[in-house]
C-alpha cells in the first residue's frame, strides 16, 4: 500500500507540471481542421496547402487590422471523434475565434455541436451534405455547394447525356449518401430508371464484387461518389471487368489530373462535376485570385492534381479574413455577425451567404457554380453538350 | 490392509490411444478404502497417463473410472477434485510466485463461504470466511512441516520442501483419497524418510492413497498393494512381496534396462 | 449466371494472393510459435519497396518484385535477430506483445516516410483485359495469380525437397530433438522468418500495382491473413493455402450476394466460427493436448 | 500514515475542477481518467488471470454505442419488423451499457475460453472486428461511419435539484468518482478468494483444477466483471465527447489499453494508474514539442517492446523492488501477509 501511495504522488506531480498557460499573442489566430491523415488525407492536405497560400498572400499585403493572421492546423485523421477533439483544442487551447473544416460532410456534421456550445463560428470549405445547412445551426457558414445544389447544375445534361437507367455505387458516409439521394431523386424526376445502389466503405480498396453486381445491372451510366483515392480504383477495376458504362464522379473531390496520372487509361472517356476547373480558368467568374492561387500553387511545387481541392481552402482563409475585417476585432459573435455581410471575390465565385435552415437558427450557404469536365486521351475537357 | 473394506475406486478396462499410440490398454483396478496402492512400471508403462485419465485430464478412448460409485466420465478436473479424490503432480506442483502461505490459501478455496457479493461489499460473512480459512491454512502448514516457511516465496523452496508443498496443497481440499505422482523422486534419504512419515500420518488421518513412484524401497515400505504396468498394460498386481519375487515385473524392469531403484 | 461466373473468376485470382499470405504466416507461427503481427507491415513494405523501384528509380517491373521480395526477407531477418532471437523460450503472450510494438512501429515508420496519401504503380501489362466470353479479368491480376501461384509451389519444393526444408520440418516437429541432432536452430529461426516475410512482401509487391500502395494497407492483409492461417490451422502449410482460396470465395460471394458492406467482416467471422467448432482448424487432426 | 496517502491522493485529484482553470487541461485528465478505468478493466482479465484479451475496446465500444443507442432512441427493422427504442434518461442508458457490456463479456467468455494462447487472442481481436463491422455496417442503427452526434450529456434529478453533468469540472468528478469505484471493485476483487483463483489459473492451470477450481467459472467471472467496466467507461466517453463512431472499436485503443497495463505493470492495482497517466499526459507534451503523431507511436512501439526486455514487470512493481531495497525487511513482511489480513 505504501508504493503504491508514493507511485500514484509522482503520477500527481506529473499530471501538475503538465499546466501551462496561453501566453499573450500578437496574430490573429484562425483554426483549421482537416484530415491530413487518414481515408482523405489526400484532400485534406492540398486543403490545407490551398489555404496557407492565402494566409501568406493577406499577412503579406500587411494583415487582417495591422495584425498577421495565423492559421493552426490540426489533424482530424479524418476521423469524426477526433475531429471533435481538434476543434476542443483549437477552442479551449488555442483560443481561436474562427474556424474553418472540417472537410467531409461526416467530420463536420461531428463538430457542429461544439460550435454551438463554445459558440464559434466555423466556415464549412468542402462538405456537401444537405444537413449541414438545414439542421438549425447558426454557426455554420458553407462556400461549397450541396449535393442538391449540384444535382440541379446536371439537370440539363440529363437529356444531353441520354441517359436512361443509372446505377450507384458511394461511401456510406454523409457526403457519398446525401450525393447519392440527391442525384437519384433529380434522375427520377428527369425519367430515368434508377438501377442499384452499392455501397462502400470509405477505406474499402476491392471492388470487384460491387462491379460485377453493377455490370449485371444493366444500365448506361454509373454516378460515383467518393473521393479520389477510391474513384482511382474504381476506374482501374470498372476496366478490368469491362463495365462499359459511362461513369460520372459527384461531389468535386475527383481531382480530374490525379485520376488521368494514376488510372491511366482507365480515366478516358469518365466525367466529373468540379467546383474549380483548373484546366480552363477563364471560365470561372472571378480569373483573377484563380490565377493567382494556380501561379502560387505551381510555384510551391504543389501536386497539379490537388488544384481543384486547394482552392477550397484559399477562399475559405479570404472569407476568414473578410469577417474578421467586417467585424473590426478577433471575437467569435463579432466574426459570426459579420460573416453575413461578407462579399468576397473567390474562385468559387462572388462569395456571400444567404439563410438556409429553420427560421431564427439559420446557417449561411453561399451558390457557387458547378463544372462538368470530362477525360479524353488522357487530357480533362470541357464537356461538348 | 482390511481386504473386505468396500472399493472407493475402480478402474474398468480404460484404455487410452493418442492417434496409432496405445498408451494403456484395458487397464482394471480397484482400490479400497483406506488403502496405500502403488502403481509402478518402467517408464513410458502409462502411469502418468492413468493419473491424468483418473483425474480428467484425459479422456479415455474407452472403459470407466468410478469413485464411490459416481463415474468420472465426461467430469472435469476440478469436478473430481470436489468429489474428494485429489491428485499431485510430478513438476511444477507449487504457484511458484506466491508464498507459501499464500498458496495454501488458494488450495483452501472450497472451503469459503462467501460469495462474489461478499466479496465485493467485504461482509461479515467475507472477513470471517477468509479468518477461517487463514487458520485452517496454518494448521495445514504444521501438519506437512512448512510453518517456519510460511512467508517464503513457493519457487524458491529447496526441492524437497515444494514436493511437501503441492501435498499441503492436496491436503487443503480435505480428499478422501489422494494420488500421488512420484512424490520422492529428486529426493535424498533424508528427505524420503521425512516424507515417508508424512504419507503415513496422511494415511492415519484416513485418507486413502494411490502413487505413482520410482524408488522401489519406499513403495514397498509404505504400500499395502502394488499395480505393475508395462506398456500400457497390467501384468501384475500383489502385495510388496509377492510383486518383489513375480517373474514378469523382474523381466519388465531388466528387459528395459535400466532400474532407478 | 455471367454474374456468378465473373465472382467465380474474381475469388479464385484473389486466392492465390490470399494463400500467399496466409503461407507466410503460418510458416512462421509453425516452426517458431510467433504470431508475426508485423505480416502486415511486411506486406507494405513490398509494396512501397515495388513503387520506389519502379515509380522514381524505373527499375524493370519483374526485377523490381525479386528486389522487393529479397528486400522483405532482409527486412524480416532483421527483425528476427534483433527482436525475436533473444526471447527464444518466452512465453507466447510475450512474443505478441513484441510484435505488437514492432507493428506499431514499422507502419508509422511508413506512413512517416510516404505520408498518407495513397500512391500508385504502373504496370506494363495491356489495358485491354483478357475477355472469355462474358468474363473478363486484367493482364496484371492474371500475371498476380500465376507468380503466387509459383511461389506457393516454391514454397513447397523448398519445405519438402531442400536440406533447409528438412530442418525446417524437423524443428517443426520436435525442436529439441532437431537442436540433439545438430540442427541450428536459431538459423533455422532466421530463416523462417525471412522466408515468411519475403512471401508477404512478395503478396504486397503483386497487389501493390492492382490496388494502390497506403501506410494502413497492411492492417486489411494482416487481418485476412490470420483468418486464412486459422482457417488452415496455426502452422498448417496446406491448410493455409486452401484456406486462402476458401476466405476469397466466401468473401467474393458473400460481397456479391449478401452484403458488399460485411466483405471484409466474412473473414473474422469465420475465424469465429471455426474457433467455435473446430478450433485446430478446418484440415488439423485433433492435437495431443497437454 | 501510508494507508491514508491514497485516500489524500483522491482529495488531491477531487480538488482538482476546484483550482484548474485551464479547461484544456482538465479535458486531458478526464480522458485520461476514461482510459484508466479501461486500462484497469483490462488489467483484471490481463494481469490477473494472464489472458492476453486483446479484443477488449470491443466492450468499451459496446458500452459506449449501447449508451448512445439508448439516450438517443432508434427505429430499425429487424427481418422486417420494426422496432424502435423512445429516448431514455441517460443514467438508465449508462446502466444498461454497463449490463449490456458485461452480458457480452460473459458470452464472449462461455465461448472464447474454449480456445487459449495464440487462438484466444486472435479469436478476441476477431471479436472486436465483428463488432466494429456491424457498427460500420448496420447504418440504420449506428449510424455507420456518419456517426452517432448530439448525444445528450448526463443530468441528475429534476428543475431545481438537477445535476448536470455538461461542463468539464462537473464531469471530471463524475469521471474520478466512477475511477475510485472501480479501483475498490477490483481491488476487492483480486484480494479475495475469487483473485486467488484467478492469479492460480494465471500461474498453473492444471494446478488450480487439482485443487478443485472451476477455472473457466472464474474466468467468465473475470469477464464479465472486466467488460462491465470496459462499458462503462465507454458510455462515460460517449456522453463526454458526445459523438461515437465505429472507429471507437479500432485495435490500437485495445493496443493503448494493453501498453498503459503493461508498462504501469500488469496484475498490480497500481499499474494501470501509472501507465494511463503515463501515455494520458505524454501524448500532449509531445503535441506541445510539435512531435508528429507518427513519431509518438513510433515511440509508443519501441517502447513497447523495450519494456517487454527490460521491464517485464513493469513499473509498479520496479518501483517496489526499488523501495523494498532500501528497506529490507518490510517487503518480505508485506508480501508473506495476504491482502484479507493486511487491516
Amino acid at each position: 500500500m505504501k508504493k503504491l501511495a508514493g507511485v500514484m504522488a509522482s503520477a500527481a506531480i506529473l499530471a501538475g507540471s503538465l499546466v501551462t498557460g496561453a501566453y499573450a499573442q500578437e496574430t490573429i489566430k484562425i483554426g483549421v481542421t482537416q484530415p491530413l491523415t487518414g481515408a482523405f488525407a489526400a484532400s485534406g492536405n492540398y486543403v490545407a496547402q490551398g489555404a496557407r497560400i492565402a494566409e501568406d498572400e493577406i499577412n503579406r499585403a500587411g494583415g487582417v487590422m495591422g495584425k498577421k493572421i495565423q492559421l493552426i492546423v490540426e489533424d482530424n485523421k479524418s476521423n469524426p471523434t477526433e475531429a471533435v477533439s481538434t476543434v476542443e483544442k483549437l477552442i479551449q487551447r488555442d483560443r481561436v475565434p474562427l474556424l474553418i473544416g472540417a472537410w467531409s460532410s461526416t467530420l463536420t456534421l461531428a463538430v457542429m455541436p461544439k460550435l454551438e456550445e463554445y459558440k464559434v463560428p466555423m466556415i464549412v470549405e468542402t462538405s456537401s451534405s444537405g444537413k449541414i445547412t438545414t439542421s438549425g445551426n447558426p454557426y455554420v457558414f458553407r462556400i461549397s455547394p450541396t449535393s442538391a445544389m449540384e444535382a440541379v447544375a446536371f439537370q440539363p445534361l440529363v437529356k444531353k447525356m441520354n441517359i436512361k437507367k443509372a446505377d450507384f455505387l458511394y461511401t456510406n458516409n454523409d457526403f457519398g449518401i446525401g450525393s447519392g439521394q440527391e442525384f437519384a431523386k433529380m434522375l427520377k424526376e428527369n425519367g430515368v430508371q434508377i438501377g442499384i445502389s452499392e455501397t462502400m466503405d470509405p477505406k474499402a480498396t476491392d471492388f470487384s464484387a460491387q462491379l460485377a453486381k453493377i455490370k449485371a445491372s444493366g444500365g448506361d451510366s454509373l454516378f460515383v461518389t467518393t473521393a479520389v483515392e477510391q474513384l482511382t480504383i474504381i476506374l482501374k477495376q470498372a476496366k478490368e471487368q469491362q463495365l462499359k458504362v459511362r461513369i460520372v464522379s459527384c461531389g468535386g473531390s475527383n481531382s480530374p489530373d490525379q485520376l488521368i496520372n494514376q488510372a491511366g487509361e482507365a480515366a478516358n472517356g469518365s466525367f466529373h462535376t468540379v467546383f474549380f476547373p483548373p484546366w480552363f480558368p477563364e471560365v470561372v467568374k472571378n480569373p483573377e485570385p484563380a490565377k493567382r492561387y494556380m501561379d502560387e500553387w505551381t510555384k510551391r511545387g504543389h501536386n497539379v492534381g490537388g488544384l481543384t481541392e486547394g482552392f477550397r481552402g484559399y477562399d475559405a482563409v479570404y472569407v476568414a479574413a473578410e469577417a474578421i475585417k467586417k467585424a473590426g476585432k478577433a471575437e467569435s459573435e463579432a466574426i459570426r455577425n459579420a460573416l453575413w455581410d461578407v462579399k468576397v471575390k473567390g474562385i468559387y465565385g462572388d462569395i456571400a451567404f444567404t439563410k438556409q435552415g429553420p427560421a431564427g437558427k439559420e446557417s449561411g450557404q453561399h451558390m457557387p457554380g458547378v463544372y462538368l469536365v470530362t477525360i479524353s486521351n488522357g487530357k480533362v475537357a470541357k464537356t461538348s453538350f | 490392509m482390511n481386504s473386505s473394506a468396500e472399493t472407493v475406486l475402480s478402474i474398468e478396462n480404460v484404455s487410452v490411444h493418442f492417434g496409432g499410440l496405445i498408451a494403456i490398454d484395458g487397464m482394471t483396478f480397484d482400490v479400497r478404502s483406506g488403502e496405500i496402492v502403488g502403481l509402478i512400471g518402467p517408464n513410458g508403462a502409462g502411469k502418468t497417463t492413468a493419473f491424468n485419465v483418473i483425474t480428467g485430464f484425459l479422456r479415455p478412448t474407452g472403459g470407466e473410472v468410478r469413485y464411490r460409485g459416481v463415474p468420472l466420465n465426461g467430469l472435469k478436473p476440478h469436478e473430481i477434485a470436489q468429489l474428494g479424490l485429489v491428485r499431485t503432480f510430478q513438476r511444477t506442483s507449487v504457484f511458484q510466485e506466491r508464498t507459501v502461505f499464500q498458496n495454501v490459501l488458494t488450495g483452501l478455496h472450497r472451503s469459503g463461504r462467501s460469495n462474489l457479493w461478499d466479496m465485493l461489499l467485504r461482509t461479515r460473512r467475507e472477513k470471517e470466511s477468509e479468518r477461517e480459512l487463514v487458520e485452517t491454512a496454518q494448521d495445514l502448514l504444521r501438519f506437512v512441516g512448512l510453518e517456519q516457511r510460511a512467508s517464503e516465496q513457493a519457487g524458491v523452496l529447496p526441492y524437497g520442501e515444494q514436493r511437501l508443498m503441492g501435498v499441503a496443497l492436496a491436503l487443503a481440499v480435505k480428499p478422501s483419497m489422494l494420488l500421488l505422482d512420484e512424490p520422492v523422486s529428486g529426493m535424498n534419504p533424508a528427505e524420503t524418510a521425512r516424507f515417508v512419515k508424512l504419507v503415513e500420518k496422511i494415511h492415519h488421518s484416513g485418507v486413502t492413497i494411490l502413487l505413482v513412484e520410482h524408488d522401489m524401497p519406499m513403495v514397498m515400505e509404505v504400500c499395502d498393494r502394488i499395480v505393475v504396468l508395462n506398456y500400457g498394460r497390467i501384468i501384475a498386481e500383489g502385495t510388496p512381496s509377492e510383486i518383489q519375487n513375480n517373474p514378469e515385473v523382474i523381466r519388465a524392469y531388466l528387459g528395459q534396462g535400466k532400474k532407478r531403484a | 449466371m455471367d454474374q456468378l461466373l465473373q465472382h467465380l473468376l474474381n475469388a479464385t485470382i484473389l486466392g492465390g494472393t490470399y494463400a500467399l499470405l496466409g503461407i507466410g504466416l503460418t510458416l512462421i507461427f509453425g516452426i517458431m510459435r510467433v504470431v508475426n503481427f508485423t505480416h502486415g507491415e511486411l506486406y507494405a513494405f513490398g509494396a512501397y519497396c515495388m513503387y520506389a523501384l519502379v515509380m522514381p528509380l524505373g527499375l524493370n517491373f519483374f526485377m523490381a518484385l525479386v528486389v522487393a521480395m529479397a528486400l522483405g526477407a532482409l527486412l524480416g531477418a532483421t527483425i528476427e535477430l534483433l527482436l525475436l532471437s533473444r526471447l527464444r523460450g518466452a512465453d507466447i503472450d510475450t512474443t505478441m506483445l513484441v510484435m505488437i510494438g514492432a507493428w506499431i512501429a514499422l507502419q508509422n515508420a511508413e506512413q512517416l516516410a510516404w505520408t498518407g496519401v495513397a500512391l500508385s504503380i504502373n504496370n506494363p501489362f495491356p489495358s485491354e483485359p483478357l475477355i472469355v466470353g462474358p468474363l473478363s479479368v486484367s493482364w496484371n491480376r492474371v500475371y498476380v495469380f500465376f507468380v503466387a501461384l509459383l511461389l506457393i509451389l516454391g514454397t513447397y519444393y523448398l519445405i519438402n525437397r531442400t536440406h533447409l526444408g528438412k530442418a525446417m520440418r524437423a524443428t517443426f516437429q520436435d525442436r529439441d530433438t532437431a537442436a540433439l541432432m545438430g540442427i541450428r536452430i536459431d538459423r533455422i529461426h532466421t530463416a523462417t522468418f525471412a522466408l515468411g516475410s519475403a512471401l508477404a512482401a512478395a503478396a504486397g509487391a503483386l497487389l501493390g500495382p492492382v490496388f494502390v500502395v497506403a501506410p494502413t494497407m497492411g492492417d486489411l492483409a494482416a487481418a485476412k491473413a490470420f483468418a486464412i492461417v486459422i482457417l488452415g490451422g496455426l502452422g498448417n502449410i496446406k491448410g493455409a493455402t486452401l484456406g486462402g482460396f476458401i476466405l476469397a470465395f466466401v468473401e467474393e460471394l458473400g460481397a456479391g450476394y449478401i452484403s458488399s458492406g460485411y466483405r471484409d467482416a466474412m473473414g473474422f467471422l469465420l475465424i469465429i466460427l471455426i474457433l467455435l467448432f473446430r478450433p485446430t482448424g478446418l484440415f488439423a487432426q485433433k492435437e495431443r493436448v497437454g | 500514515m501510508s494507508r491514508f496517502l491514497p485516500w489524500l491522493l483522491v482529495v488531491l485529484l477531487a480538488s482538482v475542477p476546484f483550482w484548474m482553470t485551464d479547461y484544456y487541461v482538465l479535458h486531458i485528465m478526464i480522458t485520461t481518467c476514461i482510459f484508466i478505468i479501461a486500462a484497469m478493466s483490462l488489467n483484471l482479465l490481463l494481469g490477473y488471470t494472464g489472458q492476453l484479451s486483446l479484443g477488449h475496446v470491443a466492450f468499451f465500444g459496446i458500452g459506449a454505442y449501447t449508451s448512445a443507442l439508448l439516450s438517443l432512441g432508434f427505429q430499425v427493422n429487424v427481418f422486417n419488423v420494426p422496432f424502435g427504442v423512445t429516448p431514455k434518461p441517460v443514467w438508465f442508458a449508462m446502466l444498461m451499457a454497463v449490463i449490456v457490456a458485461g452480458f457480452t463479456g460473459w458470452a464472449i467468455g462461455k465461448l472464447a475460453f474454449r480456445v487459449r494462447g495464440a487462438y484466444f487472442v486472435i479469436v478476441s481481436i476477431s471479436f472486436a472486428e465483428v463488432v466494429r463491422m456491424v457498427a460500420v455496417n448496420w447504418v440504420e442503427l449506428t449510424q455507420g461511419p456518419m456517426a452517432l452526434n448530439n448525444i445528450p450529456a448526463l443530468t441528475l434529478g429534476t428543475g431545481e435539484f438537477e445535476l448536470s453533468f455538461l461542463r468539464k469540472p462537473s464531469f471530471y468528478s463524475l469521471a474520478l468518482a466512477v475511477a475510485v469505484i472501480s479501483y475498490i471493485i477490483i481491488a476487492r476483487i483480486v484480494n479475495s478468494r475469487a483473485g486467488r483463483a484467478m492469479n492460480a489459473l494465471r500461474e498453473n492451470e492444471s494446478l488450480a483444477m487439482s485443487v478443485g477450481i472451476d477455472v473457466t467459472r472464474y474466468l467468465v467471472i473475470a469477464t464479465i466483471v472486466s467488460a462491465a467496466m470496459a462499458g462503462m467507461a465507454g458510455a462515460l466517453y460517449t456522453h463526454y465527447i458526445r459523438i461515437v463512431d465505429p472507429d471507437v472499436f479500432l485495435f490500437i485503443y485495445t493496443v493503448t489499453m494493453v501498453i498503459m497495463v503493461i508498462t504501469g505493470g500488469k496484475g498490480t492495482l497500481a499499474g494501470p494508474i501509472v501507465g494511463g497517466v503515463i501515455f494520458g499526459f505524454v501524448p500532449e507534451a509531445l503535441r506541445a514539442m510539435a512531435i508528429k503523431p507518427e513519431i509518438q507511436w513510433i515511440i509508443y512501439g519501441v517502447l513497447m517492446i523495450l519494456i517487454v526486455y527490460f521491464l517485464p514487470r513493469g513499473i509498479v512493481p520496479a518501483i517496489e523492488r526499488f523501495w523494498a531495497g532500501q528497506k529490507p525487511g518490510d517487503d518480505e513482511a508485506a508480501r508473506s501477509v495476504p491482502g484479507a489480513l493486511q487491516k
